[in-house]
């Protein structure tokens, strides 16, 4: 049961990386295209979750955690870098 | 029983983050699109992740769970209040359809105040 | 597998060398990182013979069956490869900032002075 | 001696280290980095001398056995490249001492100095494939540093472009350790040959020993990969162009000699043909980029490449003969070219100008610099008795009595631009009327100009020495099995 | 530009990341992580904490000698190969059982030590680089 | 929060980080604590306010579900056959006091629903929100004030 | 390619050991004592110390010098009577230099060397000596001694080499000798030209005669001369190739057409250097080298018909030439040429007389040319010019230099009693009885007949124009005789050139007939029996002929210079030697930067370009070899999943996308998108550590991205043609093809285990390290990550270094 769930999980989190992924190719505004990268950030934290079930290696969360910390500090690099030009004030 | 939860929670989780992928094609505007990206994966993200934790039956998995979800709600929110409002700042290029928009007229206001020399010339 | 990583390889070199072929030396820049990228993923497709646990060995002793794992040591070379293009990049970084600086372009066309 | 290895890595790390701590105090950071070479000098000669027996030393890394550790091997190639690179840049470092003037820019010069040592020096003593690659990035990024620290709108312009091939030859050069990996599972250059020699010249090798070439052809120049060397043997700071030019090419002539007679001895045979072409066309776009220039540096630059297509021409003829004559080449260019490059760098400081066509009547206003020149540019036109004429000459030879006489033919007729630009270009600076006032140099810039090209007539007058330590280098590294038996036995 | 929200999250997201990098750092040898990793992710966390206060402020929280940093790191490495050294061959690793209070048994394996050197180079040479392009952008603007 | 609260939590954290709480652990998490604390010290002259651990349940339980109703509206909207949305901008005025207070107030508004904190003005009295849905600007506050400040204030200020 | 194509296993070198070697026992005590040493290395040894007394005495700098010559000459007299008393036997000496090599310095003594040795020592003192009276004392007396008396032993090298290799080295040296002699006056452009007309054509052909030598030595397995001349069927195996090479050699160090353009500019160097280079010693350098290949290569079935094509041609052209000339020292030097010309075509010809006659023609033409450059050197001392229009009268002004200049005119002409008649006479006589091979026989009386007309006809014009017509134009000094001592060289060589005809028995067997024995080689006997008076005969009658021919159109040079100057516009259109040569040079000069350009333009695209399309040609052309079937299509695509298909496609998409935005930052957004890709196919491939690592680098990299782009400007869009877009994205797509099939070809060849099952089953157990890589990384293969953190370390210490200088920075722009 369990196999089958992570099976339409990843179908489901393959379609949504492939939606975001859709957006961060057309934009139109770069706003829209971080968001899609952030987005695209969260998926990759889902598939990687998924994947260590599937694999059965509980190692694999620590990389979702440490995913989670640095998808969080390149947006924020972007948004300051799109908010002024630059990162540092 | 567990399993059952646990698949429940993963199938959930990865349903709300492909809602939020279909927000973020359906919606009209950047913050429109925030809003799906922002809610629906880090609730997706925890449900994936509670799934985890029950399936691995280990401490540290959920522990490790734990502190990720957490990570991601203390997170989610100032990124996208990061990215929003450098977003607005960049061109509001808001949707047709928005009704209302206080925070232009706080920016405009607050602009008007810096270049007011009444400002300085009070000292 | 194999196809789908070679070709992967394969689609990162081309855009790789593409950039690196263009103008602007942002392109050139971008172009490099996306070459290390595609040259790490030589080293690791290097190592690919089908599938196998992750290189992390169960603390109880016993025989062990290296089959059952992939490959470690394609990983640690790309791990010592990622570092140094991250330290080449961050320097090649610098010196294209200086050398738009200096030239007041970033158009690799207006910047040969050393011709011959 | 086994175990004294770590020494040609370890000491200029550390000494770099040391260095650029101490960097706002420039008289203990000058002593200590001269120190730090003479000691490496002596290293390398005490090394030199061991292995003239034909002991091949290993060292393994933290004791892991054989093809699983990282070995360190030091056969006579090896040693003669270390006792190379160590007093070339020795005597570079005594130059840089009175050359380089701007003190707040000086302070990362002598660290950065040591870690290319380190780099070079590792490559030459490792004695596995992806050690070299990463020492190749510390040479390499070493050098992307030493070109630009002195910079000038020129020297960025250059590095920007050296650095940018290299991290394509970089690239390349992983692409090559990945197919060898897929194809034999082994980094370690002894196993590896063994296990190719099994697999046979099978196309995939001969496609993997293409790519090494390709990268190799970077660092030492073959054509078409040539493309950065003018720039940057002319416009880096004087001190960096003679090691550039006098011990950095010779790493990827290394590099090739070892995949040529170690790893891939089959696939070189069929790759052979290309191989000449590509030698030739080097020959010839380094003779004829002379031609055109103005520049002393810049026509040495290209005389360079000129000379390192006569150096892998050597190599190309995979033969013991050829072999030992390109060995004998490389050291006999390494300290002519430093000698040459550095004496550039003198009538600099005595004329202010690199530029043929603002000198002139040298001659007569310099004796000293103008002999120094002289030696230097007949040595390269290949005039006997000096090295420049041995060192083409065995290669001739081992050329023609290869059979190989079309190719031998052509390289010889290059001969003519060569003769041609090295005298014109002495005409141009040590005759006619050009040119003003001569300043003065500095005792340190003169001996290290001097010391360098003695070794042109020593090295001539003294062939029979050379060419007998060459022959002896080319005997072992044509005979793998000593290699291979040396890193087995003892790891 | 100014974010009180960012501001108030920061130092909980450094606290965090830098503990966790202490964690990648300690059982890197059991686990992903490891030298590099950690290095890295200090770096980063540092990195953010900079960009959340401006420039000025963040000088001042994080004025630490990132060159003394990284040069320690290699001298740190080196000297553990050289340890190793004299017991046989440059970085020859050792294990090394300790009894501490409180904690209890110990491996100190000279390995580890290695990566710590690790460690202090990447965080040394990341910070050094960013902190060196900082300066200049500021001065820039 | 005193150091030494801090320093107790991020050796709790440790111990969630490791997954075994043995004292060991425990004590490996104070040194790291005690570490990290020494290189940050020059960053804590102001931001040492964190929250009382105590009485956070109550805000805890009402934004748990509010969260649930954000993402079930966000369903609806963003699968719904046609988009009807009026999106729009409005401000919101907060009493907290703390910067926590605020931070934590804006961010709960972006994970509730409809919601999303665009910026809080200079004298940190105002939030803008983003609104997927506005028609009446009255209600959407007074259920931020309702489900989210009043906790908030109990929990921190 | 040779067939040995595996390495031979050789243990230790060949152990042939450098030292000193003699045919006979001779004791190691003779090796300072020994003769042939002392005649060539003294010379180089008193060159090296000769420059330092020279600025000291500069007074008496030319004593100085005078040692050298005089101390060869001294070792040439020894030399000699040993040989003589040794039963006149060859016998070498020689020097292994690199005998692994096959590099000797060896001499041999014989009839030959013995001859040149003579003159080029006896020369040599001759020309110090005038040049004691030439040069004026402020000149670089030190560098002009040096060289001359190093350019001596060079020569003095080249006439005694046994071994090839020592040949060519000596040959060389005489070429660089003579450039800085050339170049003496270093501030005149004219000399430098001529200093690099004459180092690159006879540099050049000594290095095709370097080719040739090393073929000649491989192809018999010998490389002594004394050896080769012993084997008499070598000829026939030597190919034209090599023959021709050798030829070349010889043919453009003695200025053979049309290699003869240098020498006319090389008469820029001092008179005194003319005369000893350029008609006396160097220039017959290639008369030497074809006299020592006779015996060797003569049989060569070329031999006849290219040696003498050169000479005759040399000879005429350099008739005319110098029949037009109007400087004294170049109707002197086509003159030369022209005589050259004459003995290169009896060598050429061959047999006994043709041979004996040319060396006896040799050496007459050696001492009265010599002696005529002399009297030239004087009128130019004295008068300030040496142009014949601006002189004239000089037999009155300058009496005794005009006696000189007569005798020696005479003798090259052939008039009795001067030694020229006598071998102007054998000359003759050997055409009329050529003895050699082939069929012309007819033709070699008329052409001798001729080239003596030319001689008597420009030496005629060398004498009256300056010496006894009126003057054109004025000369810049007003000439008078010289001092004694000035007169003295050409004097003695004089007397030479009378005494060899008066009394022709004091060298006709002990110097000539041995010379001309040792060029015919194989052991033939030469007794001669030389005299001015034979009765009269044909060739006395062919003398008279030439004299009567040659003083009518003396007499009528008026309209044989019109014909001339109709020749010479004729001429004038078709592509000279001479035209070629600048055309060359000058294209070489300037021609050379439009082809450096087509690859060195500055441009580093360009350089991509062709850094990506050459492998990528190489790689496709042995792919296209690879054995498809077997190599890449067993695993194809097994193994794959879903996931890793949307992996692939969220990579490959990224990747394009970073290719096509136009805006910088998009481009850094998908390019971290990549690396997030990256990052989540490396987790697939079960590489946790190569994940996390991927991730931190890539956000690092946004980081510093984000931090240089904010200067860099808006990616704007370019205009780039639809064709260059399209070649671009060719040789990209062609190099990604080429790696896809090498790579997938490679992951399907997989026949060892790889070294990585050992780390597997150690880690844990002996390294303590359940994360294997981790494991890799600090303890089996910490040595590379050392060297990795160095990089780092380095980087950071560059990034520093540039950034200090953030304040000295100024924008250029
Ligand atoms: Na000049
Ligand atoms: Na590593």
């Amino acid at each position: 049961m369990i196999a089958l769930a992570v099976q339409i999980s990843l179908v489901m989190m393959g379609a949504s990386v492939l939606l975001a992924f859709i957006r961060l190719a057309k934009g139109p505004t770069t706003s829209d295209r971080v968001v899609a990268a952030d987005t695209l950030a969260t998926n990759v934290l889902g598939v990687i979750a998924l994947f260590a079930i599937q694999t059965h290696n509980k190692l694999f969360i620590i990389a979702v955690l440490a995913l989670a910390i640095l998808s969080f500090v390149g947006t924020t690099v972007y948004a300051k870098f799109l908010e002024r030009g630059k990162i540092i004030e | 029983m567990s399993d059952a939860l646990a698949a429940i929670l993963l199938l959930g989780g990865s349903f709300f983050m492909l809602v939020a992928s279909i927000g973020l094609i359906r919606l009209p505007d950047v913050y429109c699109r925030m809003h799906a990206a922002t809610k629906a994966t880090t609730f997706g993200m925890g449900g994936i992740l509670l799934g985890a934790s029950l399936i691995f039956q280990s401490t540290t998995v959920t522990t490790q769970a734990l502190l990720a979800i957490f990570f991601l709600f203390l997170t989610a929110p100032v990124a996208a209040h990061l990215i929003s409002r450098a977003a607005y700042k960049r061109g509001p290029d808001l949707c047709d359809d928005t009704t209302h928009d206080a925070y232009g007229k706080y920016l405009e206001g607050r602009k008007a105040e810096e270049e007011s020399p009444q400002r300085y010339g009070d000292a | 597998m194999v196809w789908i990583l070679a070709m992967i390889i394969g689609v990162l070199v081309t855009v790789a060398s593409y950039l690196i072929m263009q103008r602007r030396i942002i392109q050139v820049v971008l172009g490099m990182a996306v070459l290390s990228h595609a040259a790490n993923l030589m080293i690791v497709a290097s190592g690919w013979v089908g599938d196998g646990k992750a290189p992390i060995v169960p603390k109880t002793g016993g025989p062990l069956d290296p089959f059952a794992y992939v490959d470690p040591l394609p990983q640690a070379m790309v791990l010592t490869a990622i570092v140094i293009s991250l330290a080449v990049t961050a320097f090649l970084l610098v010196l294209a900032f200086f050398t738009y600086r200096k030239f007041g372009t970033d158009d690799i066309d207006e910047i040969r002075r050393l011709k011959g | 001696m086994n175990a004294f290895f770590p020494t040609f890595v370890v000491l200029p790390l550390a000494v770099g280290t040391f260095l650029f701590l101490v960097r706002k105090n420039r008289a203990l950071q000058e002593s200590v980095s001269l120190i730090a070479l003479l000691a490496n000098l002596i290293f390398a000669g005490v090394l030199l001398n061991a292995t003239a027996d034909g002991t091949i030393f290993v060292h393994r890394m933290g004791l892991w056995p054989f093809p699983y550790a990282i070995v360190l091997a030091a056969d006579r190639l090896a040693a003669t490249l270390l006792c190379l690179s160590s007093s070339i840049v020795g005597a570079c470092a005594v130059f840089a001492r009175s050359y380089l003037t701007d003190e707040q820019r000086k302070e990362a010069f002598h660290p950065l100095l040591h870690f290319l040592l380190m780099g070079m020096q590792g490559c030459f003593i490792t004695g596995d494939l992806f050690n070299l690659f990463v020492f190749f990035e510390v040479m390499l990024i070493s050098t992307y540093a030493l070109l630009g620290f002195y910079y000038n709108l020129d020297q960025l312009e250059m590095a920007f472009k050296y650095t940018c091939l290299n991290l394509i030859a970089s690239a390349f050069f992983l692409l090559g350790v990945s197919l060898l990996y897929a194809q034999v599972g082994t980094v370690n250059m002894a196993d590896l040959a063994v296990k190719i020699k099994l697999l046979g010249p099978t196309p995939l090798m001969v496609v993997t020993a293409l790519v090494f070439v390709f990268v190799f052809s970077v660092k030492a120049a073959i054509f078409p990969m040539h493309l950065w060397l003018p720039s940057a043997h002319s416009i880096s700071p004087t001190p960096i162009s003679a090691i550039l030019a006098g011990v950095l090419v010779k790493v990827g002539i290394y590099s090739i000699i070892r995949c040529a007679t170690l790893i891939f001895p089959a696939a070189f045979l069929i790759l052979q043909p290309g191989l000449i072409l590509l030698c030739l066309l080097t020959i010839a776009m380094g003779a004829l980029g002379t031609l055109p220039q103005t520049s002393i540096k810049r026509i040495l630059a290209y005389s360079t490449i000129n000379q390192l297509g006569y150096i892998a021409f050597g190599v190309a003829l995979l033969s013991q003969a050829g072999l030992a004559a390109a060995v004998f080449y490389i050291v006999g260019h390494a300290y002519l070219k430093s000698a040459m490059l550095l004496g550039a760098g003198l009538n600099q400081k005595l004329t202010g100008t690199v530029d043929l066509e603002e000198m002139g009547g040298m001659m007569g206003k310099a004796p000293f610099a103008s002999l120094l020149m002289l030696v230097g540019f007949l040595s390269l036109a290949g005039f006997p008795p000096f090295t420049g004429f041995f060192a083409k000459l065995f290669v001739l030879q081992a050329g023609f009595s290869q059979g190989a006489v079309l190719a031998t033919g052509i390289a010889l007729g290059f001969g003519v631009i060569s003769l041609y630009y090295n005298f014109t270009t002495y005409q141009r600076y040590a005759w006619g009327t050009g040119g003003g006032e001569v300043g003065a140099a500095g005792a340190g810039i003169y001996g290290s100009v001097a010391f360098l090209s003695a070794f042109a007539v020593v090295f001539g007058l003294g062939a029979y020495w050379l060419f007998e330590w060459a022959q002896l280098v080319a005997a072992q590294i044509t005979n793998p099995e000593l290699y291979i038996a040396a890193m087995r036995d003892l790891g | 530009m100014r974010s009180l929200i960012l501001r108030t999250i920061a130092p909980a997201v450094l606290h965090l990341t830098l503990l966790f990098s202490m964690f990648l750092l300690l059982y890197g040898h059991n686990q992903p992580g490891g030298g590099f990793i950690a290095g890295l992710m200090t770096s980063v966390g540092i990195v953010l904490q900079w960009i959340a206060v401006d420039e000025e402020e963040g000088r001042r929280r994080f004025n630490w000698p990132y060159e003394g940093i990284f040069l320690a790191g290699l001298a740190l490495s080196t000297l553990t190969g050289v340890w190793g050294y004299i017991k046989g061959a440059y970085l020859k690793s050792s294990i090394y059982r300790f009894e501490l209070p409180f904690i209890g048994d110990v491996e100190l394996f000279t390995a580890f030590l290695f990566d710590v050197g690790v460690y202090g180079v990447v965080v040394g040479v990341v910070m050094c680089i960013f902190t060196n392009l900082c300066e200049k952008e500021t001065q820039e603007s | 929060m005193p150091l030494a609260t801090l320093a107790f939590t991020i050796a709790t954290i440790w111990i969630f980080l490791h997954g075994s709480a043995t004292p060991g652990h425990f004590f490996v998490g104070l040194i790291m604590a005690l570490l990290i604390i020494r290189f940050l010290k020059k960053s804590y002259y102001q931001d040492r306010a964190f929250f009382r651990i105590g009485s956070y349940f109550r805000y805890l339980r009402s934004f748990t579900w509010e969260l649930l109703i954000a993402n079930v509206q966000v369903l609806k909207i963003v699968l719904s056959p046609k988009l009807s949305i009026r999106p729009g901008i409005i401000p919101y005025k907060t009493v907290c006091k703390t910067p926590l207070g605020v931070t934590m107030l804006a961010n709960s508004i972006t994970l509730t629903p409809g919601t999303l904190s665009i910026d809080v003005s200079d004298d940190d009295e105002t939030i803008f929100v983003h609104t997927l849905d506005i028609d009446h600007p009255d209600e959407v506050a007074e259920g931020i004030r309702k489900g989210l400040e009043e906790p908030i204030v109990g929990a921190v200020e | 390619m040779s067939d040995a194509r595996d390495y031979a296993i050789i243990t230790e070198a060949q152990n042939a050991k450098p030292g000193i070697r003699f045919t006979e026992n001779h004791s190691r005590r003779a090796l300072v004592l020994d003769n042939t040493f002392i005649i060539v290395f003294f010379p180089f040894a008193a060159a090296l110390i000769i420059p330092w007394f020279a600025e000291r005495f500069r007074k008496h700098a030319a004593w100085f010098a005078m040692v050298a010559p005089l101390v060869s000459t001294w070792a040439l007299y020894n030399l000699y009577g040993e040989w003589a008393a040794g039963g006149r036997q060859t016998f070498t000496r020689a020097i292994a230099w690199v005998p692994a090599a096959n590099v000797e310095i060896s001499f041999m003594v014989d009839g030959l060397s013995l001859m040149w040795g003579l003159l080029v020592a006896g020369m040599g003192a001759l020309i110090v000596l005038y040049s004691h009276w030439y040069l004026h004392e402020h000149e670089a007396l030190g560098r002009y001694y040096g060289f001359l008396i190093a350019f001596m032993g060079s020569m003095l090298g080249v006439v005694f080499s046994d071994h090839l290799i020592s040949l060519f080295i000596f040959w060389e040296l005489t070429s660089i000798t003579s450039f800085f002699l050339i170049g003496f006056w270093s501030d005149r452009d004219a000399s430098n030209y001529g200093a690099t007309k004459a180092i690159l054509i006879t540099g050049s052909g000594g290095l095709a005669m370097l080719g040739g030598f090393l073929l000649l030595g491989d192809l018999g397995g010998e490389w002594r001369l004394s050896q080769l001349v012993l084997m008499p069927d070598i000829a026939s195996q030597v190919s034209l190739g090599v023959f021709l090479l050798i030829i070349l050699g010889a043919a453009t160090k003695s200025a053979q057409w049309p290699f003869h353009i240098w020498l006319p500019n090389a008469m820029e160097a001092p008179t005194p250097i003319s005369a000893f280079l350029h008609s006396a010693t160097m220039v017959k350098a290639g008369i030497y080298l074809l006299s020592r290949f006779y015996p060797i290569l003569g049989a060569h079935p070329a031999w006849g018909y290219v040696v003498t094509g050169f000479g005759m041609t040399t000879m005429i052209a350099g008739g005319l030439l110098s029949l037009r000339a109007y400087d004294l020292k170049a109707i002197l030097a086509y003159g030369t040429i022209s005589q050259l010309g004459l003995i290169v075509t009896f060598l050429g010809y061959g047999g006994k007389g043709a041979i004996i006659g040319a060396t006896l023609h040799l050496y007459n033409h050696a001492a009265a040319k010599a002696a005529m450059f002399m009297t030239v050197g004087i009128i130019d001392h004295e008068a300030g010019t040496r142009d014949v229009r601006l002189l004239g009268n000089l037999k009155k002004l300058m009496p005794r230099t005009h006696i000189l200049a007569v005798i020696a005119a005479l003798s090259l002409i052939g008039i009795p009693p001067m030694g020229g008649f006598i071998t102007k006479e054998m000359l003759y006589e050997v055409s009329l009885h050529p003895g050699g091979p082939g069929s012309w026989s007819w033709f070699w009386p008329y052409l001798t007949v001729f080239a003596g007309v030319f001689t008597a006809l420009y030496h005629l014009r060398f004498l009256s124009e300056p010496y006894w017509q009126a003057a054109e134009g004025e000369a810049p000094k007003h000439p008078h005789d010289p001092p004694m001592g000035m007169l003295a060289a050409p004097a003695i060589l004089v007397a030479l050139a009378l005494a060899f005809g008066l009394a022709p028995g004091l060298i006709e067997n002990a110097i000539v007939a041995p010379a001309a024995q040792a060029t015919l080689g194989g052991g033939a006997k030469v007794e001669l029996h030389l005299g001015l008076w034979h009765g009269i005969n044909t060739p006395l009658i062919m003398s008279v002929i030439t004299m009567a021919l040659g003083l009518a159109l003396y007499f009528g040079f008026a309209h044989v210079k019109k014909v001339l100057d109709a020749v010479a516009t004729a001429w004038g259109k078709a592509p000279a030697p001479n035209r070629i040569y600048d055309g060359f040079v000058n294209w070489l000069r300037e021609g050379t930067w439009e082809l450096l350009m087509l690859i060195q333009d500055g441009n580093l695209r360009r350089y991509m370009r062709w850094m990506f399309v050459l492998p990528t040609i190489a790689v496709l052309y042995l792919v296209w070899r690879l054995d498809w079937g077997a190599n890449v299509f067993p695993q194809g695509f097994a193994g794959a999943s879903f996931l890793l298909v949307v992996v692939a496609l969220m990579i490959a998409g990224a990747a394009l996308a970073t290719a096509l935005f136009r805006r910088r930052i998009p481009a850094i957004l998908a390019l971290g998108t990549m690396g997030y890709g990256i990052a989540g196919l490396f987790l697939l491939l079960k590489a946790p550590d190569l994940a996390l690592t991927q991730i931190m680098v890539e956000s690092a990299s946004v980081v510093l991205f984000l931090l240089v782009f904010y200067y860099l400007p808006e990616l704007k869009p370019v205009r780039v043609s639809a064709a260059k877009k399209i070649r671009d994205w060719g040789i990209a797509i062609g190099l990604g093809v080429c790696t896809t099939l090498v790579m997938a070809a490679a992951m399907n060849t997989h026949q060892f285990r790889t070294i990585a099952d050992y780390f597997m089953r150690t880690s844990k157990p002996v390294a303590g390290f359940k994360n294997v890589v981790n494991a890799i990384i600090v303890d089996y293969r910490s040595y590379d990550t050392l060297g990795e953190i160095a990089v780092l370390v380095i980087a950071g210490i560059a990034v520093y270094a540039l950034l200090r200088l953030v304040g000295e920075m100024k924008c250029d722009h």
